[in-house]
């Protein structure tokens, strides 16, 4: 059903010119409460049944890497904040190590481990989101309004207390962090770290293991590893199918190689296993955070780096393992103050492209479920 | 006084049900058609009620605008595009056709009028399910049996021809 | 005590005298006083809807962690009557594609019957509107036409949205209609009477001194009963877990997608006011009506009745609130496979008890 | 003036009539349908109204016009998955499309 891995013959599909033959066609979105954005996904139907799907995007496009060109390498951090803007930290982190790796200077170590606690509070913040929306997907209001509201709420808090911004930080930056931790912060994340364990344990109790929750994404929109494989997944999407691919532990950045965390990881890939790694994943981030804390000591949160400065010519490439996938930055740099050209790997733009064939057979009900379960960020496919 | 408002009743009635009735055969949607039939049959339905058959007129409801109505409401909206309206709906024999029926109906009322003219009655209606349940399984459990036979074939035969063609064999 | 059915029925009869004393004939004094009834009745159902709607905001609202309404009243209680006051001055838009006609009618053939089907609802002793013969019949029947009014808003609309959310709907609804009527046989066959007042009365008295004789205490039989009603209730009004008729992230908003203001207003005066005659059914039914079983003279029959009522509301706001939507084929399946089964079962044990009770 | 046996049976003709116009007019299967269904429903005003004004004390009448509402139900499920059929197999509800037989 779904395990074709080529892509549709013709533009036919995509924009059909009349009606087709049997039943219909329906223009999901650009303006649809579940495509999480202005996603348009041109869907053709018999009956109930999707015979085609094709995502079409673009609506959100801000020309984000040619603005880069002109914008000077600390400038740029600001951009990256708009692209997955659920996940900004690690939006900042991943351009921040692209650059370092150019400049090549040395991170105090108070500022990698802060990178590691806000990273992981952000990958907690995040999915916290994904388990809100694909609620309401589902169509269970409550658990958006927990996770999302009471949860995320508080993380949101503590990034205010220590950047001043909720949404979009420019914390990260070029050599170290924005700033050190204000006083009592750590405790407040060692509370919050505490209460979330049992947060958890009550969404399972709510979403996870509810009966109608399950039959409505057990076996749906299941996705082979080969498939996943061809196709470029990556993050929580790919580990449902059962691929150990996580780029904190194959490619470690910053100190995760000191963190002692396990990777959840699915069997068959479908909506439901999807979504159970990225629950597992926030109990995981629960556990890099507090020995992130327990070994964080005062020191530096700034390495030595001038106002203004040039980047040597060449090319360097950072990517690390964002709540989404792998989001990877590839700047090339001419020696002048900004990049020659930057491209970014955003893992929601390569997420979003096994749709077309991942939705084909399956019923309207599932789409939505599918969709949502593949967790895409709109700012980070258009760019 | 007590004569006339039954009478009222059921002169509006009469005039709603002819025009429903006229809109059923005569409207160019066929959505708006069968509006119009869901209209009629609740007021008859209504007429039910006037002649004392309470039971009989809630299940008009039940069956026919309950389920009949909704489900043929349900193949119009499969089998018709909003723009088919604009076709014509009648067929090339509408002339002979509004002749013929013209002629039954004359004929009938004629015959009606010169046979059942003046029938009055004075009884007053009561409650008649009790009656009516005693009457289904009683005197007439035989065609009672024989419909719920008739409504299980025509179940088994909706879901054979509803069928696709692959999930027939 | 406050029992207001005595007193209603002499005002009414005191009403009646009075007018007819003025020279009206007694049947325009009867057709008067039957007239002011239903205004009672249109005034209550217009009414308990604002309330429910305050209700499951709260309700919800505790349910999620926040507050809900707070600006508009003390608690904000007004906040309803504020958001109805909006509808009532919203543009009225009919989009172009649309069929005029069903588009403006299909809000009104959705709320019409409503009222209608309160009419042999026994509030509490002696108020009872009409006290009709086939009472659980007739509400069965005039209820089945709302969904006439959801079919025409999903054609009407000219919109494949509120087309999927009408055909969906239908067959949602029809299905669901099916165990909703097997469910209540068991009790017309023990009480033999159609009559909501005669089934209430029927349910009056205690067993062994504690137990009330309810039809939800019979064994087996009354749970099972109360069970698939309630399900089936939830079904046909339309509500969660069984919303995909507008399942809010698959068809936007279903069948009233395109409708706006005050037409919208009336299909969600249609689906709370359903809420609620659910409700008041199923006390009348399962849970004695008015009955107050040991505690029977500490309140008067209508705040019993009432009370019941709200609590079984509360169960469908509770079960909105808490479950995920379910699928439509699997919808299908539940209907058919699971609540039509049990149901006619229900029957055949609920007959079976009654031949070895004689 | 009161109400009378012919009454009825004059309103029932005249449904009967249209019912009968309809079904011999109309282009559309659905259209023939429910010009059928009216005269079903004239026949039932009929049994109900000789029911209730020749033996006002059996229900005998009400009984049948059950019977005939269940077999239009009947008629109904299985004329409709038939009309669902054909437009499944030639995509048209109209009665002149439906010339397989015509060689």
């Amino acid at each position: 059903m779904a395990n074709e891995t080529s892509l549709p013959t013709s533009t036919q599909e995509v924009f059909p010119t009349q009606v087709p033959e049997t039943g219909m066609f329906i223009s999901l979105g650009p303006q649809h409460p579940s495509t999480h954005g202005v996603l348009r996904v041109a869907i053709t139907t018999d009956g109930e049944l999707v015979t085609s799907a094709q995502p079409d995007l673009g609506y959100l496009h801000r020309a984000t890497e040619k603005l880069a060109e002109k914008r000077t390498y600390p400038q740029i951090i600001v951009l990256t904040d708009r692209l997955d803007y659920l996940a900004a930290m690690t939006n900042n982190w991943s351009y921040c190590l692209a650059v370092e790796k150019l400049l090549g200077v040395a991170i105090p170590e108070r500022a990698d481990y802060l990178r590691i606690i806000v990273g992981e509070l952000q990958r907690i913040a995040s999915h916290c989101v994904f388990l809100g929306t694909y609620g309401i997907d589902i169509g269970a209001f409550t658990p958006f309004l927990v996770a999302f509201g009471r949860e995320r709420e508080r993380i949101l808090d503590l990034f205010e207390e220590i950047c001043g911004a909720r949404l979009t930080y420019n914390y990260i930056r070029i050599g170290g962090v924005m700033a050190d931790s204000p006083e009592g912060w750590e405790a407040k994340v060692r509370q919050f770290v505490k209460e979330m364990y049992g947060r958890i344990d009550e969404y399972d109790t709510l979403l996870t293991y509810n009966p109608i929750f399950m039959d409505r994404t057990k076996d749906i929109g299941k996705m082979s590893q080969e498939m996943a494989v061809a196709w470029g997944i990556t993050g929580p999407n790919l580990r449902a199918t059962g691929f150990k691919a996580d780029v904190r532990k194959d490619d470690p950045y910053g100190l995760y190689a000191k963190m002692n965390f396990d990777i959840p990881v699915g069997k068959q890939g479908d909506c439901w296993e999807r979504y159970c790694v990225r629950v597992q994943e926030m109990r995981e981030s629960l556990k890099i955070i507090e020995q992130a804390l327990n070994a964080l000591q005062p020191g530096e949160t700034m390495g030595k780096i001038p106002k203004t400065f040039r980047v040597p010519a060449g090319e360097g490439y950072g990517h690390l393992e964002a709540p989404r996938g792998d989001l990877g930055f590839y700047i090339v740099s001419d020696g002048s103050p900004s990049p020659y050209r930057m491209h970014i790997r955003p893992p929601s733009f390569v997420n979003l492209q096994v749709l077309q064939v991942l939705l084909k057979g399956w019923k309207i009900s599932d789409v939505i479920a599918i969709l949502g379960s593949i967790d895409i960020v709109l700012g980070e496919v258009d760019r | 006084m007590e004569r006339t408002i039954p009478t009222l009743i059921f002169g509006l009635l009469a005039m709603l049900l002819i025009g429903l009735s006229l809109v059923v055969v005569t409207s160019r949607s066929v959505f708006r058609g069968a509006v119009a039939l869901t209209g009629a049959l609740g007021v008859v339905a209504g007429l039910f009620a006037l002649l004392g058959a309470d039971f009989v007129a809630a299940g008009q409801l039940l069956i026919y605008v309950g389920g009949i109505m909704i489900i043929m409401l349900f193949v119009i909206m499969l089998s018709q595009r909003p723009q088919d309206h604009l076709d014509r709906q009648t067929n090339d024999q509408w002339v002979w056709g509004a002749f013929f029926s013209l002629a039954i109906a004359c004929a009938l009322i004629m015959q009606f009028r010169a046979v059942y003219r003046g029938i009055f009655v004075t009884t007053v209606a009561t409650p008649t399910s009790a009656s009516i349940g005693r009457l289904l399984l009683g005197d007439m459990v035989v065609p009672f049996e024989a419909v719920s036979l008739v409504l299980l074939a025509s179940l088994v035969g909706a879901v054979y021809f509803g069928l696709d063609k692959e999930d027939r064999s | 005590m406050l029992e207001i059915g005595p007193f209603l029925s002499k005002a009414f009869q005191a009403l009646q005298a009075l007018v007819v004393g003025y020279g009206m004939p007694p049947l325009g004094a009867w057709i008067l006083a039957k007239a002011i009834q239903a205004g009672i009745i249109v005034l209550l159902v217009s009414l308990v809807p604002m309330v429910l709607v305050y209700a499951e905001r709260k309700v919800s609202a505790f349910m999620q962690a926040r507050l809900g309404p707070m600006n508009v009243g003390p608690y904000g209680i007004f906040q309803t009557l504020a958001d109805g006051i909006k509808l009532m001055f919203k543009e009225d838009i009919i989009p172009i594609g649309a069929d005029r006609l069903a588009h403006t009618l299909a809000p009104m053939v959705a709320v019409a019957p409503v009222f209608v089907c309160f009419a042999p609802v026994p509030f509490g002793k002696g108020l009872v509107p009409i006290d009709l013969d086939i009472g659980v019949l007739f509400i069965f029947a005039i209820s089945g036409i709302s969904t006439i009014g959801i079919l025409m808003a999903g054609w009407g609309s000219g919109n494949k949205f509120s087309m999927l959310g009408g055909l969906r709907g239908a067959a949602q609804l029809v299905s669901y209609e099916i165990p909703r009527v097997l469910s209540v046989v068991p009790v017309l066959m023990l009480y033999g009477t159609q009559s909501l007042r005669g089934i209430a009365a029927g349910q009056q008295g205690l067993w062994h001194g504690f137990l009330p004789r309810w039809f939800i205490f019979y064994p087996f039989v009354g749970q099972l009963a109360f069970l698939i009603f309630l399900i089936a209730s939830v079904a046909e009004t339309n509500r969660t877990p069984f919303d995909i008729p507008e399942a809010e992230s698959e068809l936007v908003a279903g069948f009233h997608t395109e409708f706006s203001g005050l037409k919208f207003a009336l299909f969600f005066l249609a689906e709370y006011a359903y809420v609620f005659l659910s409700s008041a059914m199923a006390v009348a039914l399962f849970f004695g009506g008015g009955d107050g079983f040991t505690a029977q003279g500490w309140f008067p029959s209508w705040i019993w009745f009432m009370g019941k009522t709200f609590a079984i509301v509360f169960l469908f706001l509770w079960f909105r609130w808490t479950f995920p939507r379910l699928r439509v084929d699997r919808l299908m399946q539940f209907c058919w496979k699971f609540l039509l089964p049990w149901a006619i079962v229900n029957i055949g044990v609920a007959g079976l008890m009654i031949l070895l009770r004689k | 003036m009161t109400l009378s046996l012919h009454h009825f049976l004059m309103l029932s003709a005249i449904i009967f009539g249209i019912g009968i116009y309809g079904a011999l007019t109309r282009r559309n299967i659905l259209g023939i349908l429910m010009s059928i269904e009216l005269m079903f429903n004239a026949a039932n005003i009929n049994l109900a109204a000789f029911n209730h004004f020749l033996y006002p004390d059996r229900v005998w009448g009400q009984g049948v016009v059950i019977f005939v509402m269940t077999l239009a139900a009947a008629e109904a499920v299985v004329g409709l998955s038939l009309v669902l059929a054909i437009y499944r197999n030639i995509k048209s509800v109209y009665t002149e499309k439906l010339n397989l037989l015509h060689g």
